[in-house]
């Protein structure tokens, strides 16, 4: 792999970039590899990376429908944080967000991980029962947080309206400053480039129309591109999984929602941390180019179709403008969708499934872009010795018959 | 009272008079009305104290009492509105099995009653609404376009026909549009609502120099 | 302030401009002057004005290229004081007014000076796209900082940092037919559909309506285009089925036909919108149409071509001179070449040639062009080079000349010795790409077509496209099309169409047009000069490449990589042409590279206009009780309690000075322990459930039993979602037989109906049942208290007799003279009356209790002494002390579970799964802090060993904690895991202050644990 | 945003009015305690989750607060028809095209004679 450096970049200027290589190669798909991975988004990648580089294992192939990273990798706010209530859910995101911290060097691509601090506001008391309860449990758990006054809050905001006149005035806010922003289309190709380096196949516009199983163990995958063998097959597909698990004969505790976000004009620069309200529902952050990146809600109907609808955005710009009056001559410039894989606790689901050989790792909801590097880590564990991490274990989908559920919904509401 | 728990109907209307307060008396106090001029374009009208009735049962044996009581139809199709000669008592459907009686105030009770006796052992039910809801009259030329910026059902003539009401979202709330008749509107609007509803027809309506016959 | 009052670019005749109405303007802190019905970009040209801004990346200079919505680079700050700032608004989009000021949003310290030009010139080579992947990676600690600079060069404009003096609205709007964009196709449909009866919308972006028929060269009946533009306009006016929408633009194409509109109503009067009477109009309106049928008669957007320097000032797109020309009297330099793939384009040197300035040379890529414009340009004996394109631009300002030079477009090859020609201006034009973007956003994907060389939109049903907006582009073509897209559109609604006449127009013989995107140079493109495919985010044609050679095939990595498309402008000029340069380094067709999804909004949108009123005091409805006005009048502070406002507690002046909360809930729980206190409770979800089955129904939504629930009685029910897990309570009252009263959580209220509704409709419709919400009907005021009894007799008729009006009992009479509920529960553990009366009498009723309430020492008490009281007594609050994984049985509260109801009730099942039965469970506990002085925080983790390392193993947390003033100590409710089992044990909450609490484990019940109190 | 037609109030409302409730025709099993801890589980949570042709329950909360359902194409979201609670649709994943008229009436027979199915 050609190593990326400020001297490099400046070797190839003078050589008018007439040298870079692929950062990764176009491959035929094999016949048969040790490892499969249905979805080429970043948890794919991610646990297609790890799988190469801790365990061992490179003969593994990245089964994907259309490009890279294109699915909610492309389409989220980038928002990377670690501060969950529940332990299992902390201990598996912290674990993510470690990895963040040395993700860059790791990768030798710069992921631009931005660790300016994430604030969840609070709105009425028992938003700050919840806050004050999220963050003394992830202090125990070793994760950073604080609970912030308003008057706190608005030094490290100014222009947001922290005043008693606001519709829903502000209490308070959690904090959590080793949490940030990531450019999401650089995660997915740092990990592609690097997972490609150690000899993974990444198999663009190829995508995934049944299982080969026998005897409920699977064996491959078919595609349109052909058949592949292999006894381990791993799906990370996000809103498709449970496409993925109908063709493997049964179905998920999995719902596919439009969630929207949007963006503004690029402005220079006013807004240095993340701010995310539940109560009045809006997230906020800048990003390194200007724009203001605004996340949305959910939207109740499942949804494929990578839009959602108007009233969502709506209610979102009014939150926005709720929060930074400001903002109210600021024009947006494009919203997009994505699709969401929900479970029912809001966590993810990282099991083993009714099909031998066959794992699942899906249900991040709109949690998933922040856990990449730990779910793509856990899962490679998971995929290389055919059981679950311990981190994983909770997340099985066995949860949905005993009850055992992981319950964000009761502290985060929506948990972006 | 002799009866310790009383039936089901119950008058919650005081036989003596005591004072009352409509929904929107902290309105006229709080925010005030906006004067009628000449070039108020819209006019807003609140009829308070009327008695609101909910009518909940088969269409038939609720057609034939009110026909009996009211001298009223129960209007079959959704959406149906049909006023008394005077044009001061109504019923409306909000459902398959759910209709609005408004009638002047006072009359809700013992209305209620001879209901009960026309309707015997059919399955029904009725109930009392009048302290929940208030009727907010909209006339004037912008009355439609104030509508307009309020709910996102099509009040346009060609669907919205004298003889119509819709339950329907308005603003941020929930209300009933009427149109009782060509040149008249009528919100239902909830109690707690109803602060709402009336600060943003004054917003939505400066435009049209809205005032307010209190 | 220096001025310019000579408009050197200003033809002294023609146009649509009113030159008689001079209007100033200040750019960049120069004054200019210009006229009505000028955009910003027009004076500016007209004044001479190079260059308008700096580029993003590489700050280079950069002038206005285009008319329209496609500009990349005229994007100013408007706004003269803070308030009303806009950022990046294009001038070509801003009606002129007068006294509007704008500036550049680059450059340092000024536009023509930018230091930052110097980093781009020096720096430039070394930020290829992906440069920032490619560095900053050492040390990581270290990237924060480098980000630290690389934010000081972003955005654009900046936002205002006061709050908007303007409002913006809203209007619901439906019709039958939407007709976007009132050009030639666009008109004739509006016309024909509103002749037929339909309900009409035309919308159009522009100032005026006409679109390319208003700087059109041909006649229509032997009239200049725009009259007849006039007389449609006109007659559309007159019929009362049409909405004419101007200056309003389709941003964004929703599911189902939901069009919003944004309308621009004050943006051309001034900064801010004009105050006429007091009255402040909306500064602009989102129309949000739901259409029946969708005619798109957006039109085409013209591309450049990509050649070296093409982002120079003075390179502008063919049409946009003809329309600067033709529509507002500039002539945007002095000598112009033009570089042209097709005959439509020879419009600008004809334009530029009849306005008396010179024209250089017309370079036609085609080898043979023939067609009428073609043979115009002859007769004026204009140079036409054939087979040739501009390679590159000269100059670093302003354009000083081209090279020129005949090509074979498809080998990619110079073949020509190149020539220098002097000029100072380039029009180009690579052809025409339909405006597909509205019907993207409905998801349907544009197909690539040849014979026009773009795409055409896809269309999903109920959507038309209509002359150049499907490729159309000729005028009497076009025409037709319109005329008979809203046939089609009409037909669908099952209307009758009536035919219009169309307007006479001469054939006009049009030559094929080549395919031409990139220019070739002689050298690589990786070593030309810059070829810009889209100048906002500096992407090139070389970046590009790069692109493709680092493997980024898919045309949206490439797009992602380099930024192409994704600034203000969603490329629309330029991502074809990055399309084209990408298909031709994978040596694929354009269709192979990929069809481009544009998404809303067409063009930027103001946040103010999609939120509309909505903000503010309209954020959410504020919801009050009919008892609010005496809370205000009676010093009450709030508490947000979902949409309502409730008071929390009344603040009295103590030797004037206002009590704090603290001192105010401890004087309000004392009143009611030791006399009597009143609150306001009316915000309880009240449903009116009635029908022979209502009882069963009861039953089954309920944990507990309800067959026994005598007439006159009430009880406390608990709900479970079909997972076991409790999520709302409140008592139950049965009126009569059939009859019943169930309340609910204040927040729960909607939910709940819509909750026991579900079940209803769903699952059990044969039980006769019906549920009418009634909390807004009752007004409900709750006296509590050891004299509860004595006021409340004073003003009652109702036999307030201890053994005949039982705890859990409810008596109907009169209270204060109004026909009342009474019900005898309670929730503080004293002897309570909860008075229902009907909503219109409450305040008589409440004063009436205050005049005789003295006596006793009655007190109003908010929502905290109410929390405190019900904690006191172990009472729960769902949703706080629950939060979604709690049973009934978690909560201790057995009692209130019907095991052996013969239904399975809702809820019941999931309580015997294997989690549910698990011992370890978090259960409901109370806990008395070891030190009475303590409050333990709400939400404190409860640990059994604090010197636990990190991470420490929490049990359980705290959910609700107070002061008891009974008590005179601390005292709190918890989860802790096995709790019901660990009485007395001693646990531990460390707190982020350092310092670790010691709590014990007893049972939540703290005050008056046999519960005599409530039935004295 | 969606228009849905409610087969109640009989005529196109605008999506704000309704509320989306999940997958449609989940019956409760009628005897809850005879189901194992998976079978209840599997009504609780799992889901079809189509990509395509789904079928999903209505409620028309700002309106006549009925249910209802609604056969609707979860890519294009495009509505191919909705009908009242106790109906069965007409189009399918195997009947996109719509099923027969009297093949649906059938269906509704058989379906309302099994007891405790209404959903």
């Amino acid at each position: 792999m050609q190593r990326y450096s400020g001297f490099g970049l400046v070797k190839h200027a003078l050589s008018h970039h007439e040298n870079w290589e692929r950062q990764w190669r176009n491959p035929t798909p094999k016949k048969q590899y040790d490892v499969i991975i249905v979805g080429g988004g970043g948890h794919g990648l991610a646990t297609a990376y790890y799988l190469a580089k801790e365990h061992g294992i490179t003969n593994v192939a990245v089964v994907e429908k259309g490009w890279l990273g294109g699915g909610n990798t492309a389409r989220n706010t980038t928002i990377v944080r670690s501060n969950y209530l529940w332990d299992e859910s902390a201990a598996l995101y912290e674990h993510a967000m470690t990895l963040w911290e040395g993700l860059s060097r790791d990768l030798n691509y710069n992921v631009m991980f931005s660790q300016r601090g994430v604030m969840n506001l609070g709105h009425t008391l028992q938003d700050m029962r919840d806050i004050q309860r999220r963050v003394n449990a992830n202090r125990l758990n070793g994760i950073d947080g604080e609970v912030l006054t308003p008057e706190r809050i608005q030094e490290i905001v100014p222009i947001m309206d922290c005043s008693k006149n606001a519709r829903y005035p502000i209490l308070g806010a959690s904090w959590q400053p080793r949490a940030g922003v990531a450019r999401h289309d650089a995660v997915a190709w740092g990990y592609a480039r690097a997972a490609d380096a150690l000899g993974v196949d990444l198999l663009q516009n190829t995508e995934v129309t049944g299982f080969k199983i026998r005897d409920g163990r699977v064996f491959g995958v078919h595609t349109n591109r052909g058949d592949i063998e292999a006894k381990t097959v791993g799906c990370v597909a996000a809103g498709n999984s449970g496409v993925l698990a109908k063709l493997a004969g049964f179905r998920l505790p999995i719902e596919s929602h439009p969630l929207q976000a949007l963006v503004s004009e690029p402005l220079k620069p006013v807004l240095d941390t993340v701010v995310m309200s539940n109560h009045v529902h809006g997230y906020i952050s800048q990003t390194d180019k200007g724009d203001l990146v605004i996340g949305a809600g959910i939207d109740g109907y499942n949804g494929y179709g990578q839009r959602g609808s108007y009233p969502t955005v709506q209610h979102t710009l009014q939150a926005i403008v709720e929060m930074f009056p400001i903002f109210s001559r600021v024009r947006m410039n494009r919203q997009w969708g994505g699709i969401v894989d929900t479970c029912p606790d809001a966590c993810p689901i990282l099991s083993k499934t009714p099909v031998k050989g066959l794992f699942f790792n899906c249900g991040w909801g709109t949690g998933g872009f922040k856990a990449t590097p730990g779910s793509g880590h856990v899962f490679a564990w998971t995929l290389a010795r055919g059981k679950t991490h311990p981190l994983a274990a909770p997340f099985s989908i066995d949860r949905f018959h005993s009850g055992a559920l992981v319950d964000e919904h009761g502290a985060a509401g929506v948990a972006h | 009272m002799s009866d310790p728990v009383a039936t089901t109907a119950f008058d919650t209307r005081p036989d003596t008079s005591v004072p009352t307060e409509s929904p929107l008396a902290w309105s006229y106090h709080e925010t005030g009305c906006p004067g009628v001029s000449q070039k108020s374009r819209v006019v807003l009208r609140e009829r308070a104290m009327l008695g609101h009735l909910i009518l909940r049962g088969g269409a038939i044996a609720l057609d034939e009492a009110l026909r009996e009581v009211l001298g009223l139809a129960l209007p079959a199709r959704p959406g149906g509105l049909n006023h008394d000669s005077e044009g001061v008592r109504s019923i409306q459907w909000l459902s398959p099995d759910e209709w609005l009686v408004i009638v002047p105030g006072g009359e809700a009770f013992a209305l209620e009653q001879r209901l009960r006796n026309a309707l015997g052992g059919a399955h029904y039910a009725i109930v009392d609404v009048s302290g929940g809801q208030t009727l907010i009259e909209l006339e004037g030329e912008a009355a439609r376009e104030l509508l307009m910026k309020s709910t996102p059902y099509d009040v346009h003539p060609a669907n919205f026909p004298v003889g119509k009401g819709v339950t329907t979202v308005f603003a941020k709330a929930t209300a009933i549009v009427r149109r009782p008749t060509e040149d008249r509107w009528e919100l239902v609007v909830r109690r707690s609502f109803a602060d709402y509803c009336y600060r943003w027809l004054l917003d939505a309506g400066e435009e049209y120099g809205v005032g307010v016959e209190a | 302030m220096s001025q310019s009052l000579k408009q050197p670019n200003r033809l002294r005749e023609g146009g649509r401009i009113d030159r008689s109405h001079t209007l100033h303007f200040t750019f960049n802190g120069k004054r200019y002057l210009g006229h009505a019905g000028d955009t910003l970009a027009s004076a500016l040209l007209a004044n001479g004005v190079d260059i308008v801004n700096r580029s993003f990346k590489y700050s280079r200079p950069r002038g206005i290229v285009a008319a329209g919505p496609e500009e990349p680079n005229a994007l100013v700050q408007l706004g003269s004081t803070e308030a009303a700032q806009v950022p990046n608004v294009r001038a070509t989009q801003q009606a002129l007014f007068d006294g509007l000021t704008a500036q550049s949003t680059n450059g340092w310290p000024n536009v023509q000076r930018d230091v930052m030009s110097l980093v781009g010139k020096l720096g430039g080579r070394f930020m290829p796209p992906g440069f920032y992947y490619k560095t900053f990676m050492a040390p990581a600690s270290l990237w924060m900082t480098y980000e630290k600079y690389i934010r000081k060069g972003a955005g654009l404009g900046r936002s205002p940092m006061v709050p908007d003096p303007d409002v913006y609205d809203h209007l619901n709007q439906h019709c039958d037919v939407l007709v976007v964009g009132a050009g030639p196709a666009g008109l004739a449909a509006a016309l024909t559909a509103a002749r037929s009866g339909a309900r009409v919308i035309l919308c159009d972006e522009q100032e005026e309506m006409g679109g390319s028929l208003l700087d059109s060269r041909e006649l229509l009946d032997n009239q200049p285009a725009d009259q007849w533009v006039a007389q449609v306009l006109e007659e559309l006016a007159r019929l009362d089925n049409v909405t004419l929408l101007a200056r309003t633009t389709a941003n964004g194409y929703h599911d189902h036909h939901f069009v919003t509109l944004h309308e621009r109503r004050t943006e051309h009067l001034g900064e801010t919108a004009p105050v006429v009477d007091d009255y402040r109009p909306s500064r602009s309106r989102m129309h949000h149409v739901r259409a029946g049928q969708v005619l798109l008669a957006t039109g085409a957007h013209e591309r450049p071509l990509v050649y070296a320097n093409n982002d120079v000032p003075g390179n502008l797109l063919a049409g946009a001179v003809s329309t600067y020309i033709r529509r507002y009297g500039v002539v945007p330099g002095n000598r112009l070449v033009l570089s042209t793939s097709n005959d439509h384009a020879y419009r600008a040197a004809l334009d530029w040639f009849d306005a008396g300035r010179e024209v250089v040379a017309i370079a036609d890529a085609r080898r043979a062009p023939d067609g009428d414009l073609v043979a115009q340009a002859r007769e004026r004996g204009i140079r036409i080079i054939e087979g040739a394109a501009v390679l590159e631009a000269k100059g670093s300002t302003r354009v000083s000349g081209v090279r020129v030079a005949t090509i074979d477009a498809a080998a990619f090859k110079v073949t020509g010795q190149a020539e220098t020609l002097a000029c100072d201006t380039i029009a180009s034009s690579g052809g025409y790409s339909p405006v597909i973007h509205l019907a993207s956003h409905t998801g349907a994907r544009p197909s690539w077509n040849d014979e026009i060389l773009g795409f055409v939109p896809g269309l999903v049903k109920g959507v038309h496209a209509a002359g150049s907006a499907r490729g159309i582009h000729d005028l009497a073509a076009g025409l037709a099309d319109g005329v008979a897209m809203a046939a089609r559109a009409l037909e669908t609604l099952g209307m009758t169409s009536r035919a219009i006449e169309l307007p006479q127009i001469d054939t006009r013989r049009e030559g094929a047009a080549c395919g031409l995107y990139q220019v070739p140079h002689e050298k690589p493109t990786l070593r030309a000069p810059k070829q810009f495919v889209d100048p906002q985010n500096d992407v090139t044609a070389a970046g590009v490449e790069l692109a493709t050679r680092e493997g980024f095939e898919s045309i949206e990595h490439i797009k992602r990589y380099t930024a192409m498309g994704f600034g203000t402008d969603q490329g629309k000029l330029g991502n074809i042409n990055g399309m084209a340069i990408a298909a031709r380094c994978l040596n694929k067709s354009i269709p192979e590279v990929g069809t481009t999804v544009f998404r809303p909004n067409y063009t930027p949108v103001t946040f103010g206009a999609i939120v509309g009123r909505h903000c503010r005091e309209r954020f959410d409805p504020e919801r009050y009780t009919a008892l609010h006005q005496w809370h205000v009048e009676n010093g009450a502070e709030f508490e947000d309690v979902g949409q309502w406002k409730r008071p929390w507690y009344f603040p009295t002046i103590v030797n004037g000075k206002k009590e704090t909360m603290h001192e105010a809930v401890a004087r309000e729980c004392r009143a009611v322990r030791e006399k009597v206190g009143i609150l306001d409770a009316s915000t309880l979800g009240k449903i009116d459930i009635q029908g022979p089955d209502a009882r069963e129904f009861l039953g089954r939504i309920y944990t507990n039993k309800w067959e026994k629930l005598a007439v006159g009685r009430a009880r406390y029910g608990l709900m479970c979602k079909d997972d076991g897990m409790v999520t709302d309570d409140g008592v139950t009252t049965c009126l009569a037989d059939n009859h019943f009263l169930m309340t609910t959580t204040t927040g729960g209220a909607a939910a709940i109906l819509e909750w026991l509704e579900l079940w209803h409709q769903t699952e059990w419709p044969e039980l006769n049942v019906t549920f009418t919400s009634v909390t807004d009907h009752w007004a409900t005021m709750t006296i509590t208290g050891p004299e509860a009894r004595k006021l409340l007799a004073e003003i009652s008729d109702i036999d307030l007799d201890r053994e005949r009006f039982k705890f859990m009992d409810w008596r109907a009479g009169k209270v204060a003279g109004v026909p009342a509920r009474v019900f005898r529960i309670s929730f503080t553990g004293e002897l309570t009356y909860e008075i229902n009366v009907q909503a219109n009498y409450a305040m008589h009723v409440w004063k009436t209790l205050f005049t005789h309430g003295e006596t006793y020492g009655l007190t109003p008490y908010g929502t905290e002494t109410m929390h405190v009281l019900r904690a006191e007594k172990g009472f729960i609050i769902v949703g706080q002390d629950t939060d979604g994984s709690v049973t009934p049985e978690d909560l201790g509260m057995q009692w209130c579970v019907g095991y052996d109801k013969p239904y399975s009730w809702v809820g019941k099942r999931a309580l015997s799964r294997s989690d549910t039965r698990r011992d370890g469970r978090k259960q409901l506990v109370g806990l008395r802090p070891k030190d009475p002085a303590v409050v333990l925080e709400e939400g404190a983790q409860i640990v059994l060993d604090p010197d636990h390392p990190v991470p420490v193993p929490m049990v359980g947390h705290v959910t609700s904690s107070y002061y008891s003033p009974t008590l005179d100590s601390g005292f709190a409710l918890a989860v802790v895991k096995g709790g019901h089992q660990r009485m007395g044990e001693t646990v531990y909450l460390p707190m982020a202050d350092g310092k670790t609490h010691a709590a014990e484990i007893v049972s939540p019940i703290f005050v008056d644990p046999k519960g005599e109190r409530q039935h004295v | 945003m969606f228009h849905i037609y409610c087969p109640y109030c009989e005529e196109l409302r605008e999506e704000e009015e309704f509320h989306p409730k999940g997958q449609a025709h989940i019956a409760r099993p009628v005897d809850p305690e005879a189901c194992s801890d998976e079978e209840w589980g599997d009504y609780l949570f799992f889901r079809d989750n189509p990509r395509g042709i789904h079928h999903e329950l209505w409620v028309h909360a700002v309106g006549c607060r009925k249910f209802f359902n609604i056969t609707r194409n979860t890519v294009s979201y495009e509505i191919l028809e909705t009908y009242r609670m106790g109906e069965q649709p007409r189009f399918t994943a195997g009947h996109p095209e719509g099923k027969p008229a009297e093949q649906v009436a059938a269906e509704a027979e058989a379906v309302s004679r099994q007891e405790g199915v209404k959903a």
